[in-house]
């Protein structure tokens, strides 16, 4: 696992908490394998992210995609407004929904 | 009119410089931070392009882009030293179930483009492609 | 070797253009927070000067950034439209007593200069001034 | 006095925020009429500041001559370490030393 991804793990649930501030062409390979890391609850942690553009969307689509596949869920944490618009507007929340942080807290 | 010119390579990383100019531009241009984000964005996506698809990575092939403000009026022209568009579907692209099943994971930067800027034009020839956005000043910035 | 070129019209709200081009820049040569702020501070300083003292605030008049990164090396140079050193005196000038005395309040724009990058270089003309300003990727980053 | 700089007075002191975070040949001018602002002890607090140019040093040694002329005694709060370099490089250290928000905490 590379350093562009922290993992914080707890049960069925894993936060994996990106540390680049741009989901951009120039992270997007090395975010994109780290969905090996999912685990049956996955919470991508976007606190430290101030842009993403579209080649960050298609990496962050590997792990909608390996979501559906094992029948895991996918959460985004900590979304900008203008992120929230911009992944409205791609219809990336229908597949990655956002959680609050309190709602997080059961799982533990 | 005030004019900012930008050459950069044909590598990802510059594409960084070109929106981190775009930033300032905006806030001279007297835009609120989050039409500052909306004109990073779409400037990104059209920088990568011209990269991308325009001059197929050939890292020393230059994407110029040109800023002008004028009056009430951003302005912004990315061109690239490509062989032209190689397609244009300038049609709603989002994310759906088809579309990853079939590992179809590209293609919401003009969509992205069209829903930022106030509008948009796109020239394209053998010699390459120029995107021209605008975006204008409102009375009341979003 | 690569090249970003940038230029600007003189009105200082575009020397944040400039800062916010050199801070990716250095970023992506590898600088560590506290060089890439050096940087900043450096051509900030460069641009400045090209505007004031060089193009003397007349707005058409253009500033030449060229950055080029070249292995260990990074070259910047910064070019103004203006007539050649008004003067020039790169020794050491800080704040004292005296100067605050007289209100000589400026000036410590070259001096911070020499003190940030690792080598400089003036050329004037006529035509207007040049100046180089290199700095070296080193081992171990300070 | 322009929002560029948010003011907090208590008996002998005054604490000058600076709003901006660039202190350079953009907002020098509206900083630098802000002396007039001074009390006998002022704070000029650089906590949102996070570039500093020699035209920001200009506009702020019009604050150091004012103190000077006023017997006034002047420090700097929140100066960041690469700030804290050129202070020291350009002697401004001298003319206006860093103070801790505790020590300044005496006079309230
Ligand atoms: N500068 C360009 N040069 C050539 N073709 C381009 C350029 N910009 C866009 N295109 C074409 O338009 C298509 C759609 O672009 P976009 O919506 O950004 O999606 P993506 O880049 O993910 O394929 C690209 O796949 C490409 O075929
Ligand atoms: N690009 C330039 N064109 C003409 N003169 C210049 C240029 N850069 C610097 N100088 C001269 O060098 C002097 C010292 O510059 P500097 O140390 O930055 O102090 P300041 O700009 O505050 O006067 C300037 O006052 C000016 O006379």
């Amino acid at each position: 696992m590379s350093d562009i991804i922290r993992r914080e793990e707890f049960g069925e649930v894993v936060i994996l908490h990106i540390t680049t501030t741009s989901v951009d062409a120039v992270s997007a390979a090395a975010i994109s394998t780290e969905y090996t890391a999912m685990r049956p609850i996955t919470v991508l942690d976007f606190r430290e992210v101030s842009f993403i553009n579209s080649a960050g969307i298609s990496a962050l689509l590997k792990f909608v995609v390996s979501a559906r596949k094992s029948g895991y869920k996918l959460f985004a944490m900590h979304v900008s407004p203008h992120h929230q618009k911009i992944f409205k507007m791609v219809e990336m929340s229908r597949f990655m929904p956002t959680i609050d942080e309190r709602d997080l807290a059961e799982y533990r | 009119m005030h004019r900012v010119e930008l050459n950069i390579p044909s590598q990802p990383i510059f594409e960084r410089v070109v929106r981190a100019s775009a930033a300032e531009v905006g806030a001279a241009f007297g835009f609120s931070d989050e039409r500052v984000e909306d004109l990073k964005l779409a400037i990104s996506e059209a920088v990568n392009n011209a990269i991308d698809h325009g001059n197929r990575g050939e890292i020393s092939k230059l994407v110029a882009v040109v800023f002008e403000i004028d009056g009430d009026k951003l302005e912004i022209r990315i061109s690239d030293q490509g062989q032209g568009l190689e397609q244009f579907n300038p049609t709603r692209h989002v994310v759906d179930e088809q579309n990853l099943e079939q590992g179809q994971l590209r293609g919401f930067g003009m969509y992205l483009i069209s829903e930022l800027v106030d509008d948009y034009e796109v020239t394209s020839s053998q010699k390459g492609t120029v995107l021209t956005l605008r975006l204008y000043r409102r009375e009341t910035q979003p």
